[in-house]
This record gives C-alpha cells, structure tokens and sequence, in this order.
C-alpha cells in the first residue's frame, strides 16, 4: 500500500486547478484592498497637496482675515464635535432601543415591517433633512430653548439668550441624530438578530429577564458591531454638510447649544466653497483635511477599545 | 391522583407563582397618573402638547418603576423599565419620521401628481413660465426625468464599482489577512475615509478626471459616480465586515472539513449566512449617497435635458434637482412652482429607495438561513 | 428547595407540528427522574417545558396544565422569569458565554439576583460549583480565560456549575454527560446523587446503564412514526422499567431490541 | 417630454441665422441661474443647433473652472483680480479675458413689519441696523426719516446671509463707502462675524428668514423679496425706491476699474452718488468671455450667445424670467462692440 | 479507498501552548481506531490533525510528520483542501449549515464544490447517506425543511450523512454518537463496521463500551495536569487495551478507577 508515485492523491492536477481558484479568489480579495488603498491613499493625498499652502501659510497670507490657520479651524472643529457628540448622544440609545425592539421586543411578525420603516429615514435626502429642520424642527424647539434659556441659563452649554428662529446648533445635532439613526439602528439589528440562540437559551434558562439576556448574551456579542455602526454613524454626523448648512444658522463659536453661532467644518466648506478660490480653497480643503484627523482618532480609539477583548469574540 | 391535583388548583384558585404580582391595572393607573400630574405641572408653566406628551411618558416610565419597586422586585422592575425605554425609542424614533414624511408628502404629492412629472425635464421651462403658470394658476410645467435618470445611472455605476470593491476588501479583511500591516492599512484608510465631508470627495474625482481627461470633458456622470465610490466604499466595507464577523466558525469549519475550498466556503457558506446584513449594508450605503448633493454638483454639474451617457457631457441627478429648485428657484419672484418641483422630486428619491430597500430585502430573504429550530 | 412537578395533559407544538401529545406526569420533590426514547421522540421538547424555555422560539406553544408544587406554570400571569429562577436548566450542547471569563460564567445566574457578594463569597461559589462539576482542577488557573477555550466536555461541566450555583429548586438536565469522558460521568453522576438530598433533578439521557444508575424513577417516551407527536409510553420506577416493563416497546426498547 | 414655453421669444432673433451647432459650457454665480436658465433656452430659439449649459457652482468655483478651462465663460459677481486676468492668457491666449456686465439687479433692503410697505432710510441708519447699534423699529432716527408711519416698537433682527455671497459684497461696499462712520469693517464676501446675527444660506434662504420673522430686515436681490417691505435709499435729497431703471443708471454712471483693458467693461461703481434718481446698492454680475478662443468653433457659438445675452431681446427675457434690470442702450451698444472682438487665437 | 495514517513526533500547538505533544502512532488503513481518555487531554485536538483542520483556528500549529499513505500532509506545498477531501470529519457538535434544506445539507459536499450531479443522481447520493446515517425514515418526508429544525441526535446523523456523501478515504468522528439514542448508535456502530470494509475510521468516544464493540485498535491519551501536554499513553489492539494494559493509568482508565 505504501506508495512511491510521490503524493499521487495530495497533488493531483484536478487538485491544483481548483487550489488554482483559492489563489485567484484570494487574488481578487487582495486586489479589491489594493485598489481600496490606492483610491483613498491618492484621496489623501490630494487633500494633503491642497491643504500644505494653507497649512503653511504665515500670518496675512490667509484668505479669511486670520492670523493662523488653526485659529480659523479650531473653533469650528470644536463646534463639529460638539455637533455630532451631541448627534451620537441623541442617536445611539435610540438607535440601539429600536434595534433591540425590532430583534428582540416586538413581535416577531411586525419586525421586519418595522425594520422597513425605519430604514426609511435613511432614505430621505439631506436637503430634506436640512430644509425640515429648518422650517419645522428649528421652530417647533424656540418654546423649549426659551425655557431652558430662563431656567437653566446657569450652564455654559444654554448661557447667553436663546435662538428666536431655533437654528442652532441643538437643533442641527438632532437633525444629525435623525440622520444617523437608520445607519445604526439598521447594523446593529443585523447583528442582534445574529446572536446565537443556545447564548440567549443559556442566560433565560438561569431565569434572566429579557433585558438581563440582553446585557448578558447579546451586548456583549455584539459589542464589536455596535461600536462600528456608531461609528458609520459618526463618520455620517461629522462630515454631513447640506443639512447643517441649511439648518444651522452659524456665527462664531460660543458653544451654546440653543442660541444662534457656531460652525461646524464641513457645513464652512459647503457655504463657503462656492465663491471660494485661490487660497480660500486650499484653507477649506485643508478644513476638510482637519475633520480627517478627527476622524481617523475617534476611530483608532474605537478600534482599540473593540480589540481588547478580541479574545472574547462572539464568533467562536 | 392527577384529578385530585387538579381541584386543588381549581379550589385554591390562585398561585404561589403569581403572588405578589401588581394588579394588571397597573400600567393603566399609572398612565393617567402621569398625564394627570403632566398636565397640571404644565399648567403652571403654561401647557402645550409635546411638552405634555413628553413629561407624561417620563412619569409614566418613572412611575411604572417605582410601582413594579415597592409591588415587586427590582429585577422585574429594570425588566420593565427597559422595555418601556425600548418601545419609547421605537416612538421616538418614528417621530421625525412621520414628521419628515408628511411634509414630504403634503408638499410634494400634488407635483408628483401633476401630469407628465416623471415623463419630463426641464427644457423650456424659464422664471417667466413659471410666473405664467402661477398668475393663470395653470398646473406647474416641468419635472424629473432627466434627474431620475441621471440619479439611477451614477447610482447605479456607483454601486456597480463600490459593491464588488468593497465586499471583496471585507472577505480580504475577515478571511485572509491575518491581522497583517496591509490589513491594518486598508482598515486604517476605511476609518478615514467614513467621515470625508462629501464636498471633498467630489473635488476630489474632478480634480482627478481633470488629469484624466482633461478639463471641459471632466464634467460628466462617471466623475460624480467616482465621487460617490469613494463615499460608498467605507460604508460597504465597515458594515460587510461586520456582518461577515458574526458568523460562527463552526460553519466555515463544517464546510472545510467537507473538502470544500476556502473561496467557495465563502461564497457558499459565509455569504449566504450573512446575506441579510450584507444587503442592508449595501442598501444603506446606496441611500446614503443618492441623497448626496454637493458631490454631484461639482463633477456631473447640472443639465435641463436627460442625458443617458454617463461618459459625456453634464447630467442632472435628483438631490441637485431638489437643492437647486428648493434654493435658486427658476423664478425668483414666484418660487412656488420651484418648491413643490424640489418636493415632488424629495418624493420621487424616498420611493426609489425605499423600491431599492425593498428588493434588498427580497434578495436577502431568499438566500438567508432559514430560521428555526436551535 | 425542591419542587414536585406533575403535568397534566400537555400538548407541546411547533407552530403546528404537535411535537409531543397528551403526557401525564408526577415528578415527586427531591428525586431523579430519568427521560427515555429513541432520537426526535420529545424528551428534548417536553425537558423545555418544564421551565417554560420551549416558548422562546417562535410559534411554540404548549396546552395542558404544568404545576410546579401545585401551581400551573403556564397559568395566565405567570412570569417565565420566576418559573426558570426556581428550575435551572443545562443544554445538549454546552453553551457557555463566549464573552465572558470561566469565572463569569459561573457567577453569570448569581449576578442577576443583583445581590452584591463579596469577592470571598464569590470565590468560594466559584470554587464549589466548578468543583461539583469537577473542573476545578482543570481550571482553576485560568479563570480568567474565555470559557469557549475549553474543550466540548469542559465546557458542559462549565455550564453544570453555572447552573447549579445559583441554587434553583429543580434542576434540568439534557444529555449532561454525553460529551464527558467516564470519570467526568462518574462525578456529574456522584453530583446529581448528591443534589438529589436537596432538589427535583430530571435528567435527559440515552445512556441506560446512566438511566439505572441514577435515576428513582424512569420516563419513556416513544414516537409512532415521522410527523407524528411523540407521547409518554410509561413512567415508573426506574427498576421496574429496566426489570419488568409494562409495554412491549419499553422493554425493546431497553433491551436494546428496538426498531 | 414637452413642456410648453409659451414665453418663448426665440422668433426675432437677435444675432446669427441659426446655423450656429455645438455645444459649449459655462460655470460661476448662481445669482445668474434664473437669467441664464432664460438665456439658454431663449439661445435655443435662435440658434436650433447649439447647445449652452450653464454650472451655477458659485462665482469663485466659476472663474477658476474658467482659469481652468473647464468652461468657456464664466458668469461672477466680481470681477476678475489683475493675477487672475493674468492667468487668463493660459487658456484666452495673450489677449486674454474680458467682462460683460451680463446681469444687473438691484439688492433690496427687505424686512417683515406688520402693516408698513416701505421706508425711507439714508446709509447711515441702515448701517446703524445691520451692526445692531438700533435694536428697535421706533428708534428715534428711523421714525425722523418716516413721517407718518406707524412704527412698533418691535426688536430689529438682522439677517445676513451665511454663505459667501456676491450679494453680501456688494452691500458691505455701499455701506463702507457711504455710511464710512457707521460701517467699520471691511467689504466682505462673508458677513463679519463679529456682528451676531440671525442668517440663512441662499437669498432664498434669507427671505425666507425674514418672511418668517416680523421684525426681521435683511438685504437680498431684489427679484426675490416678494411681498416684503423695502427700504427707499437716501440719494443726494430724495429717497430712492429701487427699481430696474434706477439700478440700471447707477452702472451707466459708474466709473471703469483702473487699468483695465478698453473692451473690458468691468466697472467700479459709485456707492455714495448724489445722481438723481439713481439706486446705488447694485449687484452687477458679469460674463467672462476669452478674447480668442482655440477654434472657431467655439468662438462663433460664444459670440453669438454673448451678443444674445446682451440683445434687447436677450435682456428683456431674462428681465422677464428673473426679474433681473436690463442694461441701458448705451451699455449694451459698447458691450457688442467687445463682443464683436472675439476671435481665434493664434 | 482506504489509506494508512502514520504520525511521527506530532506536537500540537495553540499559538504557545502546547496541547498535544510527541505523539507517535500508526493506523492501518481499513481498521477502526478509537481514541479514549480524559476530557481535555487532546483526542479532538489530535483528531483534527489527521485532516489539517487544527491550522483553521488562528494561532494554532503543528510540528513533526503526519503521513497519509506515506505522503507527509504537513509537507510544504501540500494542499490542506485535497487532504480534506480525502479526510472527512464529524464534529463533536452537531452543524449543520441553517442556510440549507436538509437535502442540501447531505449534499453540501458536493455542491459547494460546484460539481454537477443529475437530479437522479443527488437522490440517489441523498437516501444512500441518509440511511447510512440512520435518518432516512426520520427525514424523508421533510427534506426541504432547514436543517436547524431538527433534534440535537437528528442534527448529528445528518452531519454524518454530509460526511460520508462525499465518499472520502479516511473518516474521522469526534464522538459522533454522544448525542444520539441507543438505537441510532446502534446503526451508527452498524454503519462504522460497514465503513471499515472500504475507509479507515477513527473515531474519538467516551463510551468504553463502543470502543470495545467497533475498534480494532485504540489509543489512550491522557494528561498529567492543568497546563501540560496531553501524550500518547498506550496503543494496542483494543482487546489488550480493555483486558491487559502495559500501563497503569490505562488500567486505571478503562477500569473507572482514575483519578
Ligand atoms: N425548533 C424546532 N422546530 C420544529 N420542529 C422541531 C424543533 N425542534 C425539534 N423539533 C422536532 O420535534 C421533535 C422532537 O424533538 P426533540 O428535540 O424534542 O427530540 P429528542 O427526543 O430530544 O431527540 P434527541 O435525543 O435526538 O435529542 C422532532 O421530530 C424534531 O424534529
Ligand atoms: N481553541 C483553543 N484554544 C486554546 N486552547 C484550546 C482550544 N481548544 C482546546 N484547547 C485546550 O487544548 C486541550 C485539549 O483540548 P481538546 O478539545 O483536544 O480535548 P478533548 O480531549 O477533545 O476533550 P473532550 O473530551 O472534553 O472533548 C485542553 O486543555 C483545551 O482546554
Ligand atoms: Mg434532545
Ligand atoms: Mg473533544
Ligand atoms: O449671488 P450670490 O453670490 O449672492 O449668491
């Protein structure tokens, strides 16, 4: 039986044209992330050429009549994050509330249905958003702003008067949260409803209630996946543009909440592009290059808090 | 010895298992407490309906805690407590919707009804034949036909290039890179890119079909469809990716040890299983990026006549349509026949996505696991 | 501690597939009672109504009387929580949380009581649950570790001591040894004896010599034919069952003579 | 599809015989979309075969498209800086560009007040406004000026424009040349942000804002204030409503910008004019033509739109369709005369 | 259709843990081996060697020789799916895949490999495994229902049935019949006598009594400790193994006195 027509069976030709198809699949995959890497590697780079005169500009060179340059980006990135935390604040325990409705509260012949009409919410344009909020969002908030201006104006986030028109930067945080919404709501229910049944079994049958299940079987198994989604979700809050360039009615930065001011980076870029020119475009892009970072930093931190517990993948 | 049991029950008539229950009344008690209290409480600070509708779920969650607390226990108690937190943010979230929605529908419904909407564009219609229709009260001329097309073709060859792209990067990342610098690398760039302002995307695919093609011919649907790729893509490869992360890897051995090769495990065995998510992933990223305006805007530019070529001249796409209608009416002085144009376009967009969430849901359904059982 | 639990014409469904049809049953307190039957008979199915887990999936449903000490379970108002803090359950397949440490999994049913232990008192139920399941000495120092890193029959003692360390009244068991190695068996089986002083056990096993060993009382369920339901053939004491079977297919059955 | 423009006034035509084919492209101020959607389409009537399209990307995305040579005019509330007519010549050859003044309209002085239409306000009280030194309506040197006008005391709330904006430039220049004490700060594309203010993006934007708002008062072109009260401008004696003629006359009377070429009409108007019966807050927008194109081609089909453009008839349908001011004969007589210059290059 | 396995030196890492260590046996091809010892001590670890599934998990690795028919399966350029596909396994938890039918299941082998079979023919394949798994009659009225539908046992023979479908050369089993009745593993024994004639069967049990009846050989692994590696202890005949062991844990093992 021991044979000497070497690896007859391991290295059969049949064999090597289908491990022939592993490599070319495996081929492709990689080809896929080269060019994924090539295309956002050269958006980069464009950004980093376009952004570098504004970047080096010295004082009286740039087109906006400031000094520096982050003198003109700092308050504006301040007031994107305070925008799209704001958004995320908002958004996130709706959004993973009615996930876990649509996977685990309601009953199960409506929740796909349900799932539909959430999903609408992302189907509605942003210059939808931006004009709802604008002329019925910002509005219907003036009587709440009011109140708050009266009886909580001793917190820096509503000192200093109240928006009569109600565009402010509140009111664009919540239109960013309706935005975000579908975008988490709708991953995150895509991995609860993935939670295997023997871990929910397990905890029920220790006589957990529903939501003891829920924190004991299917956050953690999903927690992964609920980090990522937020952050889709922050990646739509903070670079969104027409509809808190319609919504907002910006000015400098005052980090008040519900009083007119404050501008976040890529709404400046969409207001100001269009007459832009010379060094006025390099200072936005280059603005758009800021929000980058930003970007990239709240990312890696996530990333690094998913990868702690990598051992503890839901996955095995 | 089992009939003996059995009138015991009947005779006791209650349990030990139900003792120490509140009453089934409960929630409704408590609901009228909290809008009796709401209102009053508003009463005094001057009453109006959200306010009232918003305190009173506030006391009613409240009070349903402290009820199920003292009756019950605490457990029961955060167990109801949460599910009331979890359908309340079902409500919540329906609000904008339904908000967003009928203002959607109340503004633009009479002009997606208007005779020959979706059949026509925007050649001929000037400032002066909408000041015309509007003095005779004559019905609005013009529609979307040029923008729907355009919309749907650089949709389309947007998801035809990120789609593809974007799912194979996530099999790479999930299945083959082992956690190596180049996995790192696209994961890196992938972050970056999700939150790009969609101005700077666009820029970007002009600036880089100018050195293409030169500039004049750069203005065409394949830029704006290059612009929304590289929205697109980040969003196709996060959400694949997780959704390719969740699936157990008992199935991938099962299919291993049957002698089945990894390539094909993936399309057989992991894809399918994970199909569901993928294509409310992809659906996702699709209406994130058909809703985008200023991206088109600065590399397809605008036209008023349909145009079916994606690789030559301007193209008009349905968000531009709906911002330069809502914002730069045709006739300044009479900007309602604009307005319920931009409305009834907003219509025409939500319908082709939600038409797009509708298929992706079918597809998604055919191949899923088939639920059921342990 | 310990429960009777007698059920009175029960009817267990999927959707429409009646599963397990008509069965009838006195469990005394503080006995072991044994489940029976050839593969796809029930004994799964109807183990998972005693504590009310057959209602998680969707469209089952059951109909008759379940009175755990005189009190129907499925009484309308009755709350699944309760039922299943009071009747403890191990699964076919060894279940452990994959997020969770060994450790973790142990205290996971203990943590839900809310009731803050001390470390010490945690460490000692840690200890004593994981030795009763007899893997104290396989895991004692790595508690730390992921709970899904152990091997298949490591992982279902780690899923016994969860289970009986939060104390429940009844305690359930499905297959518990069928992925343990003879001694593994031995000290599940020394646990189950042991257990039996304090609570109702009812465990589901294929093993007869397991059955003999340690059960009072033996159930057989039997089932006619695909698609039909599944019943209870006869329950009685596990001597008279292995020695002297009333129906013929019990004794084929464990004489091994069967289909 | 067919829409049926009955406002079509292809038949006279201007200029050409219709035998013009081709397609050619501009880009810049969206001021002009209204106009230009007019002319496009009135260009279509005289010339069958020839298409235009017109990019409303914003008049500094318009002119770099144009420095570019993406398109091939440019329409821009500003006009061209010497570096940029110099780095014109890369794509126009050494002759390089020239200005049209293609779109003149009048910037209103708009605000929402219960029951009042109209106000007679001098450079100064509007200044005083707009940088929030007078906070109500019946402040003492409005009502001076109003005789007879029933003024509340209502707030003022301003509304500026967020977006850059030709219009915002424009209005900042008269006020910084004829209420020089009251206005001090620069002429801006963007509002100063050290007044705080209510704004909203677009004109649409801002009147909307103002419809809205009672009290509010913004500055906006004119074509879009609708049913909002406006501001009669103290000129010289009298006060001066804005209106096509009185805007039209403040760009006949304005004064060349220095050094520039003789076929360019670039102009620098006189904000503080004591001219009768002229209305200084102008907005004049321009189209930027090369004076040699790279084939003959191209030039004949821009000629024959630029001269559509500033024809009668060109004029009249824009006016018609954007509400915008028809340029005076005189004007249009010295713009063919550069048109008429434009040619190949080489 | 039958091949020889030989391992020489094999040690089997988790990342740096070392799991099994130094193994050195030889199976005969047309023979049953069986592996036997205490949870934890490597059979599934070992198993999963013989087919180059062990390298799946990540981290995971192996030094030494396996030979399969003299042919080294860990020689560089080897091709882990052509071994695979000669070496078929059952796991030790039932998986069937939940986007299948129960048909399409029995057939995954096959079709995932994107081979075209007539209609008739996948019939065929389908009752043929189907039996042989002892599940025909249980199934064969639902083979279009999902495979996740059915019992815990039911999903364990359909798993066989995936595994012998493909025909490989080798068959490996990680405790196939722990979750089936005694009826089943009656015809799963049945199943693996039959086998033999053609394949060479390992298979990994806990149940003394089953490595009697079925192997002709055995293997005792055991583990000295929490942390070491598990070793090889004795391989013989498996008559010598149950009845006169050269080693003392052996002994221990088989006769219920370990530990
Ligand atoms: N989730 C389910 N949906 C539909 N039918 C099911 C489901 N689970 C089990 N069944 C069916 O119900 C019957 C009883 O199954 P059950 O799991 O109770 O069997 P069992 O006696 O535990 O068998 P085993 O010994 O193999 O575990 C079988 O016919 C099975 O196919
Ligand atoms: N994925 C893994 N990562 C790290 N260690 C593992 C992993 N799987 C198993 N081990 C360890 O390797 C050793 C051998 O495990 P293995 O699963 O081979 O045991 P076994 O003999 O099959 O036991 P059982 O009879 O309980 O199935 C054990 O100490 C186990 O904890
Ligand atoms: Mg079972
Ligand atoms: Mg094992
Ligand atoms: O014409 P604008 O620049 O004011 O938009």
């Amino acid at each position: 039986m021991t044979t000497t027509t070497q690896q007859s069976a391991l290295h059969d030709p049949k064999s090597a044209g289908g491990r022939a198809g592993d490599k070319i699949f495996s081929g492709i995959t990689l080809t896929a992330g080269i060019v994924i890497l090539a295309i956002l590697a050269f958006v980069a780079l464009y950004l980093v050429i376009e952004s570098l005169p504004a970047l080096t500009a010295g004082e009286g060179e740039l087109a906006n009549g400031k000094t520096s340059f982050w003198s003109y980006v700092g308050p504006m990135m301040v007031g994107t994050l305070i925008a799209s935390g704001v958004a995320l604040l908002i958004a996130t325990p709706v959004a993973v509330g009615v996930a876990l409705f649509i996977s685990h509260y309601s009953p199960k012949k409506l929740s796909q249905p349900i799932g539909y009409v959430i999903d609408l919410l992302a189907a509605i344009p942003s210059v939808v958003y931006g004009a709802w909020g604008m002329t019925f969002l910002g509005p219907l908030l003036v009587p709440a702003y009011r109140w708050l201006s009266e009886n909580a104006g001793w917190i820096p986030i509503f000192a200093g008067g109240y928006s009569q028109t109600g565009r402010t930067l509140f009111t664009a945080s919540v239109v960013l949260a309706v935005m975000v919404l579908p975008i988490i709501t709708s991953m995150c229910r895509e991995i609860f409803v993935q939670t295997p049944k023997l871990h929910e079994e397990a905890a029920l049958a220790l006589g957990a209630t529903r939501w003891e299940m829920v924190k004991m079987a299917v956050f953690p198994f999903a927690r992964a996946g609920i980090v990522s989604a937020v952050m889709l979700g922050l990646g739509r809050a903070l670079g969104e543009t027409m509809a808190v360039a319609l919504v907002l009615s910006p000015g400098v930065l005052s980090a008040n909440l519900i009083s007119a001011g404050n501008q976040t980076i890529p709404a400046e870029i969409a207001l100001n592009f269009p007459e832009a020119f010379g060094m006025r475009q390099n200072e936005l892009i280059a603005a758009g290059l800021v929000l980058f970072v930003i970007t990239l930093v709240v990312n890696m931190i996530a990333r690094w808090i998913v990868s702690r517990h990598k051992e503890f993948s839901g996955a095995n | 010895m089992t009939a003996n049991v059995k009138t015991e029950l009947e005779n006791k008539g209650r349990s030990r298992l139900t003792v120490g229950q509140k009453p089934r009344w409960t929630w409704a008690a408590c609901l009228a407490g909290s809008a009796i209290v709401a209102a009053a409480v508003l009463a005094l600070i001057g009453f109006n309906v959200a306010g009232w509708a918003v305190l009173t779920a506030v006391l009613y969650v409240i009070s349903m805690y402290v009820a199920t607390l003292t009756i019950e226990n605490r457990r029961k108690a955060t167990d109801g407590m949460w599910t009331n937190l979890v359908v309340g943010a079902f409500l919540v979230a329906l609000l904008p919707l339904i908000s967003v929605i009928w203002t959607v529908l109340s503004i633009g419904l009479p002009g997606l009804l208007a005779p020959g909407f979706l059949a026509s564009d925007m050649l001929g219609v000037t400032g002066a034949v909408d000041q015309q229709s509007v003095a005779e009260g004559t019905g609005v001329l013009g529609g979307v036909k040029h923008a729907l097309i355009g919309s749907l073709l650089i949709t389309l060859g947007a998801t035809v290039i990120s789609v593809p792209i974007g799912l194979l990067t996530s099999i790479y990342l999930v299945e083959y890179s082992r956690g190596g610098v180049f996995s790192k690398a696209i994961t890196f760039f992938v972050d970056v890119m999700t939150g790009i302002p969609s101005i700077v995307a666009g820029l970007f695919a002009a600036g880089l079909m100018m050195t293409l093609v030169g500039p004049g011919t750069n203005v065409m649907g394949f830029s704006a469809v290059l612009a929304l790729s590289v929205l697109m893509i980040p969003v196709v490869v996060r959400s694949t990716e997780e959704m390719l992360r969740v699936v157990p890897n008992e199935l991938r051995e099962a299919s291993y040890a049957l002698g089945v090769r990894k390539w094909r495990t993936i399309l057989k065995v992991v894809i399918p299983t994970s199909i569901s998510g993928i294509a409310s992933g992809v659906t996702l990223a699709i209406a994130r990026v058909i809703g985008e305006t200023a991206p088109i805007l600065v590399t397809a530019g605008v036209a008023i006549q349909t145009n079916w070529n994606l690789f030559q001249d301007w193209m008009m796409s349905l968000p531009v349509y709906i911002y330069r209608q809502m914002m730069f009416p045709t006739a300044p002085s009479a900007p309602d026949p604009s307005e319920q144009r931009a409305w009834a376009a907003a219509l025409v967009l939500i319908i082709i996505v939600m038409l797009l969430n509708l298929i992706a849901r079918i597809v998604a359904k055919t191949f899923a696991p088939k639920k059921s059982g342990r | 501690m310990s429960k009777r639990i007698d059920a009175i014409d029960l009817n267990v469904y999927y959707g429409k597939f009646l599963a397990v049809s008509d069965v009838n049953i006195n469990i005394e307190p503080k006995s072991v009672t044994a489940f029976i039957g050839p593969s796809g008979c029930g004994k799964t199915t109807f183990l998972r109504t005693l504590n009310r887990m057959h209602e998680v999936l969707p469209g089952a449903r059951v109909e008759g009387k379940l009175l755990l000490d005189g009190d129907n379970i499925y009484a309308p108002g009755v709350d699944p929580v309760a039922v299943r803090s009071n009747v403890g359950m191990v699964f076919q397949r060894p279940n452990p949380f994959p997020t969770m440490t060994i450790r973790e999994n142990v205290l996971a049913g203990l943590k839900l009581n809310g009731k803050r232990i001390s470390k010490g008192d945690a460490d000692a139920i840690v200890e004593k649950s994981l030795r009763g399941a007899n893997l104290w000495n396989e895991v004692k120092d790595r508690l730390e570790k992921p709970g899904s890193g152990l091997s298949g029959g490591q992982q279902q003692r780690l899923c016994i001591a969860r289970t009986i360390a939060v104390e429940p009244e009844v305690i359930l068991m499905d297959e518990p040894c069928s992925a343990l190695d003879p001694i593994s068996t031995l000290a599940v089986e020394d646990l189950i004896s042991e257990l039996k002083d304090d609570y109702t056990v009812v465990i589901v096993t294929h093993n007869m010599q397991q059955a003999a060993r340690v059960s009072d009382k033996t159930a057989f369920f039997n089932i006619a034919g695909t698609g039909k339901p599944g019943k209870l053939i006869e329950y009685a004491e596990t001597s008279q069952i292995f020695n002297n079977p009333q129906e013929k297919s019990t004794e084929d059955y464990v004489s091994g003579r069967f289909g | 599809g067919s829409n049926n423009p009955t406002a079509d006034g292809g038949e006279s035509a201007a200029a050409g015989g219709g035998e013009l084919s081709g397609t050619i492209s501009g880009g810049g101020a969206s001021s002009q979309e209204a106009a230009m959607t007019a002319w496009v389409d009135g260009f279509r009537g005289v010339q069958a075969g020839a298409t235009v399209q017109y990019n409303p990307v914003g008049s500094g995305s318009g002119r770099e498209g144009f420095l570019a040579g993406q398109y091939v005019f440019a329409g821009s509330d500003a006009a061209m800086d010497a570096e940029e007519l110099e780095s014109s010549q890369d794509q126009c050859g050494p002759n390089g560009a020239f200005h049209i003044p293609g779109y003149i309209s009048p910037v209103a002085v708009a605000f929402n007040l219960e029951g009042v239409d109209t106000l007679n306000l001098d450079a100064e009280t509007i200044a005083a406004i707009f940088t929030g030194e007078i906070t109500t309506w019946d402040d003492e040197a409005i009502a001076s000026q109003n005789d007879g006008v029933e003024l509340p005391d209502t707030p003022i709330t301003v509304v500026h424009r967020a977006d850059s904006s030709g219009t915002t430039e424009n209005f900042t220049d008269y006020l910084a040349a004829a209420a020089p004490e009251n206005w001090t700060y620069d002429v801006v594309e963007d509002w100063p942000e050290e007044i705080v203010a209510e704004n909203a993006q677009g004109t649409q934007g801002v009147v909307g804002q103002v419809t809205a708002t009672d009290g509010a008062i913004t500055y906006s072109d004119a074509s879009a204030v609708g049913d909002l009260g406006t501001v009669a401008v103290k000129v010289g004696d009298e006060y001066v409503p804005y209106s096509a003629e009185a805007a039209s006359k403040a760009v006949e009377n304005a004064n060349p910008v220095e050094g520039a070429a003789e076929n360019d009409m670039a102009v620098e108007l006189d904000r503080d004019t004591d001219e009768a019966g002229t209305y200084p807050i102008v907005l004049v927008s321009y189209h930027i033509y090369c004076n040699d194109y790279a084939d003959q081609e191209t030039a004949d089909l821009v000629k024959a739109f630029a001269e559509y453009v500033v024809s009668e008839d060109g004029q009249s349908t824009a006016e018609g369709s954007a509400g915008n001011a028809p340029i005076s004969e005189s004007l249009r007589e010295r713009a063919l005369e550069s048109i008429s210059g434009i040619g190949v290059q080489g």
